[in-house]
C-alpha cells in the first residue's frame, strides 16, 4: 500500500495535500462539497486583528493560465474567527489546522499569534508577511531579510506552536529570506505567495483591477515556484510548505522532487473546488506508476 | 451547489451577438429562479457566470451576449460538446414576497434570470408586468417569450427603434401600479431603478468572480447588513440592505 | 488612416512591434518566411565577445502558458556578427536593427558596445544586463540599482548610439533599478528578460533542464510584464520597450497602456513564426475597434 | 518551410500506445525523407514534432507514440479536426550517398521516417534491408508495410516475443553487406549503431526544441564541424560528423 503521510513540524499528516489560504475560507463552504478530512490539513483565511472588507471591486482578473486577486485581506478579525470561525469548523474538521495571520506592523503580528496560541484547533501558525509594512515605508515585511526576522523573532517569543514563515516570490534572494527566517527561529518555510501582476482594461484605458496592481496565482507561475522551493531547500533545513500553480497530482509529486514536505493548493480550488479530493484520491495510484512507495521518501529527491 | 457536465443541446444568435444555448444533464440542485450556473471553458482559468434563464425537464436555458473571448469561445460550441458546469450558485430571487401585482425589469444581459423568475410567479397566480430594456431593435430578444407568460411586456430601447424610446425607468409610468421590483442589468440601470420605484424589490447583481461559490471573496461588496459575497450571499440582494459606492 | 508609428529614442519606427532577442536569431532565418521590413525593427541574438556555445541539453521545457529556455547565451561572438551576419542581414531588411549585447563583465561590455558604435546597420544598443556578473559574485548585473548603474555608465562613454538596458524581473524593486539605469545615462529601458523557473522530470528525479532552471517565458508572464512597464513608467522618463507574453494585437495595446512606447514579441515568434506579421497587419483595424487614431497616443494612457 | 491546416484523415491505434495519423492538406513544402513537422495542440504552448512517415498524394501519415500529455491529446483527436502545422521542416536524409544497397536501422518511434526513406530508395533501384527494434511484439507497428517495399525486413524484440531476441545492433550479422547505413532512434541506440557500423551513414536525432526552424538556438548540440541546430541544420547529422557527449 502506498504510504502517502508526510511529518510537518513533528505532526504527521496522512497527505501532504493542503488548501492554501485564501482559497478555502473557514473551511465549512467545501465541508458541503466533501468530508474535508480527507486534507492533510488546511491553511485559513489570512486574519488580521481587526475585521476587513478589504480592498473595492473588482477584485478579480483573468490572466493566461491564472489569475490576479487584489481581496485585500477580507476577513472578519481573529476575534470573529475564534469566537465563531473555529466553533463551526470544529463541527466538520478534525485535524489540526494552520492559522495564516497579517499584520501591518510587528505589534499586530504578535497580538493576532498570541491569542490564536491559546487555540487546541490551531496546529501551526503561518506568518504571511507580504503585507505592507505600514511602519517600515509600505514594502512588505517579506522582501528584505532584516524585517522577515524580525517578524519572525518577534511572533517566536509568544507561540510555541510550529511557526512557518509565507514568502513572497517579488524578490531577488528568496533563499536568503528563507535563511534569515529559519535563523530567527521558523519552524518552516511556505511559499510562493502571489506575484506581483497586472491586466489593462482597453475600452477604459485603466488598470482592470480597482486595486491596479493584484497577487498572479495558478498554473501559469508553477515553475517561478518550483525554482523557488527548489532554492530554499539547498539553503534551509527546515521543511517547506511548497505552492504556487498546483493543479495535478504530478505537480504535486514535482513539488516534493524540489523539496517540499507538504503542498499548498490555492487558486485550482475555485475552479474546480473537488480537486484536493480528486489528487488525494489519485495519489496512490500515481506512486505506483513512479514506483514510489514512502511519498516522503521523494522530499528533496531532484537535489 | 453541485458540479455537473451538462451537453449542448443546441445553441443559437437570437439577437445582435446575442446566443440561446440549451444544456441537457443533472440539474437537480438549481433550486430558485435567479441562480446562476459557472462554466468551465477549454483554454480559460477562471469560470464564466451565466444566469439560469429557464428550466424545464432537465433542459436548462442560458442567454448570454458576446463580450469578450470567453463568449466568442462559446458561441462556437457546438451540439453534443459536453461543459463542465457548477450549477445551482447563488441565493436567487425570494417569490413569496412579491404581493399580487409583481414588476420585472431587465436590461439586457439581464433580462435573462427574469424569464424563469416570470415563470414562477405567474405559476403561482401572480400577474405579473415586464419591462425590458435594449439599446436598439435588432438586440430585443425573447420579447414573444414574456408575452407568452407576462401579463403584460413593455419594450424600450435607447434609440426607439422597438417599443418605448428611452430606458426602462422612463417605462415606470406606463407600466401603471405593481405590488413589488424584480430586476437585473448593468449597475448604472439597477441604481436609476432603485431610486425610483416606490416598492420593495430584489435586485440582481453582476461582479468579477474568483470561484463563484462563497470561497475566495473575490466578489465582495458592501451592504448596510455588513459585507456580502455576490456569488454566494447573492447575486440577488433587497432593496433595503444596498449600498451604492456612490451616492444615488 | 490608423498611424501606427511611434519614436524610439530620435528613430521614428512604422510600427511599435518588435520582435524580442533570441527569438528571431539575425533575422535572416524569418526573411525567408516573410518581409521583415514591415517590423518596427528587431533585436538580434544576444552577443558575447567571443563564440558561445551556451549550455547543454535539454535547454528547453514546456510550462503552462510558456515555457523555459536555457539557451545560455549560443552566438558566434561579436566579430562573427560584424562580418558575417550583419552583411547577410543588409541584404534582407533596410532599417536600423537593434544589438543586443551580453557580457560577463563590465570590460567585455564596453568592448562589444565600443565595436558596434561603427556599424551603421546599428540603431540602438541594447544592454542584456541579466548575465551573471561573474567578477561580482555571479548575481546579475541588473539585480542591484549600483551595478546596473556601473555597466550603464561604462558603455554610455563608449557609444553615441542610443542605448537601451533591458532589465531582469527577478528583483523586488524594478523602478529603482530602471531610475538608476537612466541617471547613469540609459536612453530607454526594454523589460522584462525571463523570469527564473524550473521543472522537474518526475521519471528521473531531476531538473529537466540539463543547466536545473530556466527562463520562463511566455503568455503565462505577461501580467507580471504589464505591472512592471506600468511601475517603471511611473518612475523615468525615457522610453520603454515592453515585452514579456504578448501574442496578440490586444497585448500590444494593453502594453502601450501601460506606458510601453514599442513593444518586444519574443516566444511567440517560435511558436507561430508569422505573428508579428500578423499582429502588424491587424494593428489598424484594432484600432478603429477601440477610437485610437494615433497609436503614440495611448503610450502610458492607463495611468 | 510552410504553414498549413492539415484535416485529420484518420487516427487509430495500430501497436500499443502507438497511432497512425494521417492528415490532407497541402504539403507542397516537404522535399526529403526524414524531415518532420510541427504541430499546434489546443491548451499546449510548444509544437510538437513528427518525422513525416509517409507522403502519397498529398495524403501525409506520422506514427507517434504516447509518452506524455501532448500526444495523449493527440491520441484523442477524431476524423475532421484541423491542426495548425509547420511543414518540411528539417533537412532529411540525402540518398544519393546511399550506395546499391543501404541498410536502415530505427528503433521504436524512430522507425517512422525510414518508411518514407525506404520508399525513396527503392524507387531509385536500390535493394534495401531495413532492421526494425522494438520492445516487445505488441510494439511492432509497419512491418507488413516495410516488407511490402524492402528487399529484407528483420525485427527484433529485446524479449524475443518477435523476430530476433534482442537490440538492432544483435541483428546486424544477420543483415549481411550493406552499403551505407541510415539510422533513427533513441541516442543509445544510435551511439551503438555508430560503433557498430562499417559503412558511413546518416544519423537521424531527436532533441527538445522550441521554434524547430533554426530560430531559437533550443536544440543545438556540437558536432565536428561546429554547433548545429537539430531542428534546421538536423535532424540528420553524417557519422563523420557526430560528438557524442559522452565518448562511444
Ligand atoms: C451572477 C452573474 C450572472 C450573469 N448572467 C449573465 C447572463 O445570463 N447573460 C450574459 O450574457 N451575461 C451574464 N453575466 C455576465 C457574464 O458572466 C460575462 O459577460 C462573461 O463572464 C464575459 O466573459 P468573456 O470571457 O466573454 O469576457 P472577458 O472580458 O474576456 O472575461 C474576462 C474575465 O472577466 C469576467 N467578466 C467579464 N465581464 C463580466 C461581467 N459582466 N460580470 C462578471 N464577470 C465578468 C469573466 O468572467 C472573466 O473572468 C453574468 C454575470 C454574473 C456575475
Ligand atoms: C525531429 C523529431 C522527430 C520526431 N518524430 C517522432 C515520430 O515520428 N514519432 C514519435 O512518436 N515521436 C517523434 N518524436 C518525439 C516526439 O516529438 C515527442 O514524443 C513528443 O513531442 C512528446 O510530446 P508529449 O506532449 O506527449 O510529451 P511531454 O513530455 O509532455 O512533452 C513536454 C515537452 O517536451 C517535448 N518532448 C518530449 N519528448 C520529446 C522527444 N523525445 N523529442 C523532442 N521533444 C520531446 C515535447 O515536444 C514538449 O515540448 C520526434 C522528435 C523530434 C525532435
Ligand atoms: C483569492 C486569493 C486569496 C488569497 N489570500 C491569501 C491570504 O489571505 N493569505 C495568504 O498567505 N495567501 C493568500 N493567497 C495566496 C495563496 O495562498 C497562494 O500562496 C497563491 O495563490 C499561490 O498558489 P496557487 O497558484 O495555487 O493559487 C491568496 C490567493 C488567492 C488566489
Ligand atoms: C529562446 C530564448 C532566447 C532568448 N535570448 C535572449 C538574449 O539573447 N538576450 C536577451 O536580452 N533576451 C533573450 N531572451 C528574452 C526575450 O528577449 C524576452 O525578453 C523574454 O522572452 C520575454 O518575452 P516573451 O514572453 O515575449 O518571450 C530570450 C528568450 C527566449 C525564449
Ligand atoms: S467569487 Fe469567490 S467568494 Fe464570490
Ligand atoms: S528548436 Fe529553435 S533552433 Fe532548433
Amino acid at each position: 500500500m502506498a504510504d502517502t503521510r508526510v511529518t510537518l513540524c513533528g505532526i504527521t499528516l496522512d497527505n501532504p495535500v493542503i488548501p492554501a489560504s485564501g482559497t478555502f475560507g473557514y473551511g465549512y463552504e467545501f465541508a458541503k462539497l466533501y468530508d474535508i478530512n480527507c486534507l492533510g490539513t488546511f491553511s485559513f483565511k489570512g486574519t488580521t486583528v481587526l475585521p476587513r472588507f478589504g480592498n473595492p471591486t473588482p477584485r478579480i482578473a483573468e490572466t493566461p493560465s491564472g489569475m490576479l486577486n487584489a481581496v485585500g485581506l477580507q476577513n472578519p478579525g481573529v476575534d470573529a474567527v475564534i469566537s465563531y470561525e473555529l466553533p463551526r469548523l470544529k463541527e466538520v474538521f478534525f485535524k489540526p489546522v494552520i492559522a495564516n495571520i497579517s499584520g501591518f506592523s510587528i505589534d499586530e503580528y504578535v497580538q493576532i499569534a498570541a491569542v490564536l496560541d491559546k487555540e487546541v484547533q490551531v496546529g501551526w501558525i503561518e506568518l504571511n508577511v507580504s503585507c505592507p509594512n505600514v511602519h517600515g515605508g509600505g514594502a512588505a515585511f517579506g522582501t528584505t531579510p532584516d524585517s522577515a526576522a524580525r517578524v519572525t523573532g518577534a511572533v517566536r517569543r509568544v507561540t510555541k506552536k510550529p511557526l512557518i514563515v509565507k514568502l513572497s516570490p517579488n524578490v531577488a534572494d528568496i533563499a536568503g529570506i528563507a535563511k534569515s527566517c529559519e535563523c530567527a527561529g521558523a519552524d518552516a518555510i511556505s511559499l510562493i505567495n502571489t506575484l506581483l501582476g497586472m491586466r489593462i482594461d482597453i475600452k477604459k484605458r485603466s488598470p482592470l483591477l480597482a486595486n491596479k496592481t493584484g497577487g498572479l496565482s495558478g498554473r501559469a507561475i508553477f515553475p517561478v515556484a518550483l525554482r523557488m522551493v527548489y532554492q530554499v531547500y539547498e539553503a534551509v533545513r527546515i521543511p517547506i510548505i511548497g505552492m504556487g500553480g498546483v493543479a495535478g497530482t504530478e505537480d504535486v509529486l514535482e513539488m516534493m522532487l524540489a523539496g517540499a514536505t507538504a503542498v499548498g493548493i490555492g487558486s485550482a480550488n475555485l475552479v474546480d473546488p473537488f480537486i484536493c479530493r480528486d489528487i488525494i484520491n489519485s495519489l496512490p495510484a500515481e506512486m505506483d506508476k513512479y514506483g514510489i512507495s514512502r511519498l516522503s521518501d521523494i522530499i528533496g529527491g531532484a537535489h | 451547489m453541485t458540479q455537473s457536465d451538462l451537453t449542448i443541446l443546441s445553441n443559437r444568435e437570437i439577437a445582435t451577438s446575442v446566443y440561446e444555448m440549451k444544456l441537457g444533464g443533472n440539474t437537480i440542485s438549481i433550486a430558485r429562479p435567479g441562480q446562476f450556473i459557472d462554466l468551465k471553458l477549454d483554454g480559460f482559468f477562471l469560470r464564466r457566470p451565466f444566469s439560469v434563464c429557464d428550466l424545464e425537464n432537465d433542459v436548462l436555458t442560458i442567454i448570454y451576449k458576446v463580450v469578450g473571448r470567453g463568449t466568442e469561445h462559446m458561441s462556437s460550441l457546438t451540439a453534443g460538446s459536453v461543459l463542465d458546469a457548477l450549477i445551482g450558485l447563488g441565493n436567487g430571487y425570494e417569490t413569496s414576497t412579491s404581493g399580487a401585482s409583481p414588476l420585472l425589469i431587465g436590461g439586457g444581459a439581464g433580462v435573462p434570470p427574469l424569464f424563469m423568475l416570470a415563470k414562477a410567479l405567474v405559476s403561482q397566480g401572480k400577474s405579473v408586468t415586464a419591462v425590458l430594456g435594449f439599446n436598439t431593435a435588432e438586440d430585443v430578444f425573447y420579447k414573444g417569450e414574456f408575452e407568452g407568460i407576462c401579463s403584460r411586456v413593455i419594450i424600450t430601447t435607447a434609440d426607439g427603434s422597438c417599443g418605448i424610446r428611452g430606458l426602462v425607468t422612463d417605462a415606470l409610468t406606463e407600466a401603471g401600479d405593481y405590488s413589488y421590483v424584480y430586476t437585473c442589468g448593468p449597475e448604472q440601470m439597477l441604481k436609476a431603478v432603485w431610486s425610483k420605484i416606490n416598492t420593495s424589490g430584489q435586485f440582481s447583481f453582476e461582479e468579477r468572480m474568483g470561484c463563484g461559490f462563497g470561497a475566495c471573496m473575490g466578489c465582495s461588496c458592501e451592504t448596510l447588513c455588513g459585507a456580502k459575497r455576490i456569488c454566494s450571499d447573492g447575486p440577488v440582494l433587497y432593496k433595503e440592505e444596498i449600498k451604492w459606492p456612490t451616492p444615488a
